[in-house]
């Protein structure tokens, strides 16, 4: 326990200082590593804490994006200032799209979530309402200002990005030890015990659904904010399946599990460099390998620690 | 010491050939200067980062070859993919030569750094224009693939089409990556226009002419510049691909100056095929702009090679013919030509 | 001896489940096997049939070594089980359920035959021929279970908890049945929580405590000994 | 006071009629057993009580309030629980989780005070830890609280079950088939915790096979077939039910 | 009316191959319950190999274009049907025992190793058949423009699917595979060699997918190292349209989204006809959650 925290303190410390030994090659691939990170951690209250198989992430993700880029070019709004209405924008589409089908199960939910994704990528194309500018996507959104300070290089996004991160793990992991939290393993283990434990099912799956892509719309703000142009090749069915391949690889419902699969998936790629066209052969050995290896993830999750001390009825017993 | 210029192509996905080519090419160039001596006395590098034809990739290659210090960039093909890096050169400071890249967007927007050695999609649309207009046809149908390129060519197009009184009787899009386009080709057919431009790229374009040619419809195609390469053909067939049309600035073998015939004969024997289409010649050409830019402004700092390429390069000479650039970082001069292909499969210059 | 198990050893994991169980039973008797939760029965009949393997020890069945077999060649040797939790194929009809039940028995006289008997047997099943499997009330799917294990032709018959959620009514019947295939010549070793019963039923009995073999004995003298009375049967009975 | 009252309810699947007019009550305070030949259908009466399956005609009371067609977690929060046939604990997580599951329809905790974790947040989680491990103690699983439900033998599993279901608060506890996968020892302790359950006032509705318990155990008894109900009274009175001893109970 | 039925025919020769692709993803998932993400590039693969022997052998010189393409598809089935033997040894087998989603992951990986591979062997580029290995007839009725090579392709998913129906339902291996598939302990206690069992679906369902490589490599003549991911998503789809597991559920599937998209493009858009197919989807879904032909057994609690 003390050694895993230990472990996680001195990985958290390279981290932090590596911009300044990192070139912005790499610091960049940070960065890549840290978007992807807060999707794969959105992703991971729908696909590993409640058990329904998202593969359409993907959607969540342009939703807020485009809004954020929306609301910064044509209304001038600074790009972090969009950053809770991006989240309100995707947790608004994930109730309107996600509550008809959320009764789903298993596989169905999976070719559903995966035509949601598909069918906003389209509509981004084409155009819809006229405001997302079709294949060229939106370009000219400013990069974001923190008190007064612009924010450009990959160094100076090292920061925003991971500083996000840091808020979400804190966020998220007081939300997995919570009544929420419990709620949706219960719903991911079984449904009807959990129906039958007083548990509104229902409704915890559509809040899934909504913690998860506002989470992502979030993601997607800073994206935009961060590439300055988006368009609709950058929310393609690809991308919903690499964070899939995340969250799965990393260990569904484990919070550390998911961050490491995220290195490995989106860092690994870039080491691989040497093995010039080779390299995505590699990755997807690698990956059937790790797979192999690690059938239940890299770090599963373990069940929640209690401390039952000092509660009525312990006689100082430590646990 | 070594001056380092970066090329960024798609080595992989369905452009792949063009990114070889585009390769050899860059590669061979500046074998030729460093055995001349180099540029001011310095050896040439070049570093290759592949883009995979996708814009996600190109930001990543971007991000690459900025900070390996290259003192400035040559490609990419095709528009979404520049489109993609552009902000990052220029965020970098890094003056960047694409070579296929059409879309009229790409030179609007002010970037400092940004030029190109193709020509845009706003002279295409009229040359698209006038040569159905020339032909004599009263209706026509529009198709492209939803990519910005031939999104906006199509667009382009069209407006001009009305200006002349030409009507557009079908304009939709394809999904490109498929195989089979026989729901489109009936609901066009069902349309009845007199001919069909298709803006998007040539895998696409070689289906549609074969699956056209089965449901015995004898309807002219003319196709945009992203049409332009032999794989066409071989996709098509001879039989399917004669009577093709398409736009494009003069393909290799149609180079007038000397220069290119030298260098394609070069490269023919190096290689032991000519090139396959007129981009990866463009990128050639983009090469030999920065260089000319090095040697001419005697240095490698990125305001003074955008300066000089913006103001004070003028008939640098390159493989498809002289090269100058405008404020905007576009080549001057009109290019487009017409083609046609023939029974062998031969791209034939129209006159 | 028909079949004998010599210092079995399972290993789930790396826990030790079985810590050497000796255990045997003659050609045509009934042995009961008893023992509380958790002390081995299941593991052990799944390691007769080989689904979960031994980490150590040997089964000999006829003078075969079913401890290395594959579990599909050890039931074409003539060893069904009829395994805890009734494991009926849900989506496929009683019908189906009982086809596959001889799929290593290739007599198709045979195989109609004994269905029907099986039909006799337990009308109920007969009534439900093409229901699925999977929506059966609980007794019924035993009873499918029990059905199908004997439409193998099996030579020795182990059954894991066939009474479990079982009307007594059909608890009784199907005693009773076993009985009577017993003296039509079929080995059987029966595994019980409903200990008194089993024990009437068997010629000879053992008891298992966490994974180890304690006590062997005949069935007559296990009903009368204290310690199993305590443990088993509830004290005093009734 | 009757707390449950069915009346004339009937449940088909496609033509099969599983649960066919089936009126009953249950008094406040009782401990009523449900017994039947296999596939008379009496987990399927469960299930319409714990709104599991939706009746096709007639209607079910609780406490005055009609929960016909409520969805169950209503119906749990109004004060029914349940144990399943085939045990359905979550069995990866740990027992005390699995307790916590029945608390939750007690708590009031949504996403924001998860993550902010305000104090009426910590209260709450301290007491319903304090709750589950009071479960937990009255079942005597107190010392497995942290050990994989999966990990319990059966007859503790189903005594998980137990636990979780008393950590809604019910007022009215279904148990289907309890001791079934129980040793005769086991099967006696579990008749001492279903008394136990009455003196802590919960009124129980039982199905079991094991008569020796229902009859120990129950002051009435309904009786199903084929989906009807064939008779009900005391224990030794349907034990005597010509109609029961045919077609459950068997002659000796 | 004639846009309708030829738009309809255009609609049933993509469905045809969507189907046969689907056919080979339904056998695998109804035993596996694994969405064997690298069902695709196993046809592709099997395009790809289709094209070597095609060009290598010149069969169709020698036996006349019929039997060349019988024995040829025979061929690429075989080799795709080893391939897709080893896959499951490698990267499936270890899994069985494992969470599902694992499995769909080691399947990704398969399916990026495979598409990388074939990227490696055969170069980036686009291949194209050579023309006329069988006659390119187009027969015309009432207007209606049919090339011979659909009814082909038809034909051959007809075929293919009864062959499998009658397989699954009517023999013993084939209510063999069927019980392994719901509960493989279970179906060991029976006498079933459930390796074997599972190793025979992975040489139908690998040697399906390949032939529908080679039919599209012989009717479209243009195939690249990328084309069986959007094959296989569409099949995978088409799958669960039907209900997956299902084998006339894929065979209904394939068909009716292949006449869906070709519809959509033709009264609705052709732009948005992926996203029309989708929402029907969708649609169809809500309706009836386990797909057309799905079995909708109510979970008995
Ligand atoms: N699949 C498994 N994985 C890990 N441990 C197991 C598994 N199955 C059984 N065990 C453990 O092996 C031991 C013996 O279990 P087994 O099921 O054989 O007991 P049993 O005598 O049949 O009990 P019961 O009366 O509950 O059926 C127990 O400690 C159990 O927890
Ligand atoms: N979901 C379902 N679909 C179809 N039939 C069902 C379903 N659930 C139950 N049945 C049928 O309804 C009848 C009653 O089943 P139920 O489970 O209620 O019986 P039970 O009285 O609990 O029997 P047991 O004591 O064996 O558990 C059975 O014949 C069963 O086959
Ligand atoms: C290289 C060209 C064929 C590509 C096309 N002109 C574009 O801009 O995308
Ligand atoms: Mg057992
Ligand atoms: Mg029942």
């Amino acid at each position: 326990m003390n050694r895993r925290n230990l472990i996680y303190a001195i990985l958290a410390l390279v981290l932090v200082t590596s911009p300044a030994y990192l070139n912005a090659y790499w610091v960049d691939v940070l960065n890549s590593v840290g978007l992807y990170a807060l999707l794969a951690l959105s992703l991971n209250v729908i696909l590993g804490d409640a058990g329904m198989y998202n593969m359409g992430h993907a959607a969540f993700y342009a939703v807020g994006a485009y809004c954020g880029a929306i609301l910064n070019t044509q209304f001038d709004v600074p790009i972090l200032w969009a950053l809770p209405a991006s989240a309100v924008a995707a947790g608004l589409f994930a109730v309107l799209i996600a509550r008809p089908v959320i009764h789903l199960r298993g596989d169905y939910l999976l070719i559903v979530t995966v035509g949601i994704g598909e069918i906003i990528r389209i509509a981004l194309i084409n155009d819809v309402f006229g405001i997302t500018g079709g294949p060229n996507g939106i370009f000219g959104i400013d990069r974001p200002e923190i008190f007064g300070f612009r924010i450009r290089r990959p160094h100076e996004f090292f920061w925003l990005i991971w500083g996000f991160v840091a808020i979400t793990l804190f966020l998220f992991h007081r939300l997995h030890h919570s009544r929420f939290g419990r709620a949706l393993n219960y719903l991911r283990e079984d449904a009807v015990a959990a129906e039958g434990s007083g548990i509104n099912t229902g409704r915890y799956r559509l809040a899934a659904f909504v913690v998860g892509a506002a989470w992502a719309g979030m993601a997607g703000n800073l994206f935009a904010a961060k590439m300055s142009i988006i368009s609709p090749e950058s929310f393609s069915f690809w991308e919903s399946v690499v964070v899939f391949m995340i969250v799965i690889l990393g260990g569904a419902g484990n919070m550390a599990g998911v961050l490491l699969g995220t290195f490995l998936i989106i860092g690994l790629p870039e080491m691989f460099r040497g093995f010039a066209s080779g390299r995505m052969l590699v990755f997807g050995l690698v990956m059937m390998v790790m797979m192999v290896v690690r059938t239940q993830g890299i770090l599963p999750p373990g069940p929640r620690k209690f401390k039952f001390l000092g509660l009525k009825g312990e006689g100082g017993k430590a646990s | 010491k070594s001056i380092k210029i970066g090329l960024m192509a798609p080595m992989t996905g369905s452009w792949a050939s063009e990114g070889q080519d585009m390769k050899q090419i860059v590669e061979l160039l500046a074998k030729d200067i460093n055995d001349k001596g180099g540029i001011n006395g310095d050896q040439i590098e070049i570093l290759v980062e592949d883009d995979g034809g996708d814009p996600r990739t190109a930001s990543l290659a971007a991000q690459r070859l900025a900070t390996q210090g290259v003192v400035a960039v040559v490609g990419t093909y095709g528009s979404s993919v520049t489109e993609a890096s552009q902000t990052i050169y220029d965020d970098f400071q890094i003056p960047q030569v694409a070579n296929g890249s059409t879309a009229v967007r790409l030179t609007e927007k002010g970037l400092k750094y940004f030029f190109r050695t193709c020509p845009r999609d706003d002279e295409q649309g009229r040359v698209a224009a006038g040569t159905l207009e020339k032909m004599g046809f009263k209706k026509v149908a529009v198709l492209h693939d939803n990519t910005s390129y031939a999104k906006g060519l199509a667009e382009e197009t069209m407006a001009l089409l009305k200006d002349k009184g030409i009507e557009v009787v079908f304009s939709d899009a394809l999904t490109p990556g498929e195989r089979d386009y026989n729901a489109i080709l009936t609901k066009m057919k069902s349309a009845g226009p007199e001919a069909v431009f298709f803006t998007g790229y040539y895998p696409e374009a070689g289906l549609l002419l074969r699956q056209k040619m089965e449901m015995n419809w004898n309807v002219p195609f003319l196709g945009g510049d992203a049409t332009n390469n032999p794989d066409l053909v071989k996709i098509a067939g001879n039989k399917a691909a004669e009577g093709f049309y398409f736009l494009s600035p003069p393909v290799p073998q149609d180079l007038p100056a000397q220069k290119a015939k030298d260098f394609l004969a070069a490269y023919q024997k190096k290689y032991g095929a000519a090139p396959g289409s007129i981009w990866a010649v463009l990128a050639g050409d983009g090469f030999l702009a920065v260089t000319a830019a090095i040697e001419g402004a005697k240095s490698t700092k990125p305001d003074d090679l955008a300066d000089y390429m913006h103001k004070k390069m003028k008939d640098a000479q390159g493989l498809t013919g002289t090269i100058t650039f405008n404020d905007k970082g576009d080549r001057v001069g009109e290019v487009y030509k017409v083609y046609k292909v023939d029974a062998e499969g031969k791209f034939v210059l129209q006159p | 001896m028909f079949l004998e198990i010599k210092d079995l050893h399972v290993k789930y994991g790396n826990v030790e489940a079985l810590h050497g169980i000796n255990l045997h039973v003659n050609e045509g008797e009934i042995v009961s096997v008893l023992g509380a939760n958790g002390a081995g029965k299941s593991t052990t009949l799944m390691s007769i049939s080989g689904l979960v393997k031994a980490s150590g020890g040997s089964i000999v069945f006829d003078g075969m070594e079913l401890s290395k077999m594959p579990a599909h060649k050890i039931v074409a040797a003539g060893v069904a089980q009829v395994p805890e939790g009734r494991r009926v194929f849900g989506t496929l009809t009683v019908h189906e359920n009982l086809k596959l039940g001889s799929f290593t028995n290739r007599d198709l006289a045979h195989i109609k035959q004994t269905e029907e008997w099986i039909y006799q047997l337990f009308p109920v099943l007969a009534q439900r021929r093409s229901q699925l499997a999977g929506t059966l009330s609980g007794g019924e799917q035993q009873m499918l279970a029990i059905g199908r294990a004997l439409m193998a032709k099996p030579r020795i018959l182990l059954l894991d908890e066939p009474s479990l959620g079982l009307a007594p009514i059909l608890v009784k019947a199907i005693f009773k049945t076993l009985q009577e295939i017993n003296q039509s010549g079929l080995t059987v070793v029966l595994v019980e929580q409903n200990a008194r019963a089993a024990l009437r039923l068997a010629h000879r009995g053992y008891v298992l405590e966490v994974g180890r073999v304690v006590l062997e004995d005949s069935a007559e003298n296990l009903l009368a000994n204290p310690d199993v009375q305590n443990a088993y049967l509830g004290g005093g009975g009734h | 006071m009757s707390l449950l009252t069915l009346t004339d309810v009937t449940k088909t699947f496609g033509g099969l009629t599983a649960v066919g007019n089936v009126s009953f009550t249950v008094e406040e305070g009782s401990i009523v057993g449900l017994i039947g030949p296999n596939g008379a259908g009496k987990t399927t009466t469960f299930n319409l009580i714990t709104g599991n399956y939706k009746p096709n005609l007639g209607k079910i009371v609780f406490d005055g309030r009609d929960i016909t067609g409520l969805p169950t977690h209503r119906i749990v929060t109004l004060g029914i629980a349940r144990t399943f046939q085939t045990i359905r604990l979550f069995q990866r997580m740990s027992v005390i989780e699995n307790v916590l599951a029945g608390a939750h329809c007690r708590m009031k905790a949504g996403v924001f005070s998860g993550m902010f974790k305000p104090p009426a947040e910590r209260r709450e989680e301290r007491e319903v830890l304090e709750l589950a491990l009071a479960e937990l103690e009255f079942v005597g699983l107190r010392d497995q609280a942290e050990n994989l439900a999966c990990n319990l033998s059966y007859g503790n599993q189903r005594l998980l079950e137990i636990a979780r279901a008393l950590a809604t608060k019910p007022r009215f506890l279904i148990l289907d088939e309890p001791a079934g996968g129980m040793n005769e020892q086991e099967t006696e302790r579990l008749l001492q915790l279903i008394r136990k359950l009455r003196e802590r006032g919960i009124t129980v509705l039982l199905i079991e096979h094991d008569m020796a318990l229902v009859m120990r155990a129950c002051e009435n008894l309904v009786v199903l077939e084929y989906g009807e109900k064939i008779a009900e009274g005391p224990p030794e009175v349907v034990k005597k039910n010509p109609k029961v001893i045919e077609a459950y109970l068997g002659a000796d | 009316m004639e846009e309708f039925f030829q738009q309809l025919t255009n609609g049933l020769a993509v469905g045809g191959i969507y189907a046969l692709i689907a056919l080979g993803y339904t056998m695998v998932y109804g035993v596996l319950k694994l969405i064997n993400f690298a069902h695709g590039d196993l046809f592709t693969l099997g395009a790809y190999l289709g094209l070597t022997l095609l060009t290598s052998l010149g069969l169709s010189d020698h036996v006349g274009p019929f039997t060349g393409a019988s024995i040829l598809a025979l061929m690429v089935m075989g080799l795709v049907a080893i391939v897709g033997m080893l896959l499951e040894r490698t990267a499936y087998r270890p899994l069985r025992e494992s969470p599902r989603l694992s499995a769909v992951v080691s399947a990704l990986g398969a399916s990026i190793f495979l598409q990388n591979s074939i990227m490696l062997i055969y170069g980036a580029k686009f291949y194209v058949y050579p023309q006329d290995v069988l006659p390119r007839t187009t027969i015309e009725i009432f207007g209606v423009y049919i090339p011979l090579m659909r009814i082909l392709i038809l034909v051959v998913s007809l075929v293919m699917m009864a062959a499998l129906y009658l397989f699954t339902q009517k023999t013993r291996v084939g209510t063999a595979i069927r019980a392994a598939a719901i509960d493989q302990g279970a179906a060991k206690l029976m006498g079933i060699n459930v390796d074997r069992v599972i190793m025979l679906v992975f040489l139908i369902g690998p040697a399906l997918g390949g032939s529908a490589g080679l039919m599209v490599g012989l009717y479209y003549g243009q195939i690249n190292f990328t084309m069986g991911w959007i094959y296989g998503l569409k099949a995978f789809t088409a799958a669960i349209l039907g209900g997956i597991g299902n084998i006339p559920g894929a065979m209904v599937g394939g068909l009716l989204l292949g006449v869906i998209e070709a519809l959509g493009a033709a009264y609705i858009s052709v732009a948005w006809k992926d996203a029309i197919a989708f929402v029907v989807l969708i649609a169809i879904l809500i309706v009836r959650p386990k797909g057309l032909l799905g079995e909708r057994v109510a979970e008995k609690i």
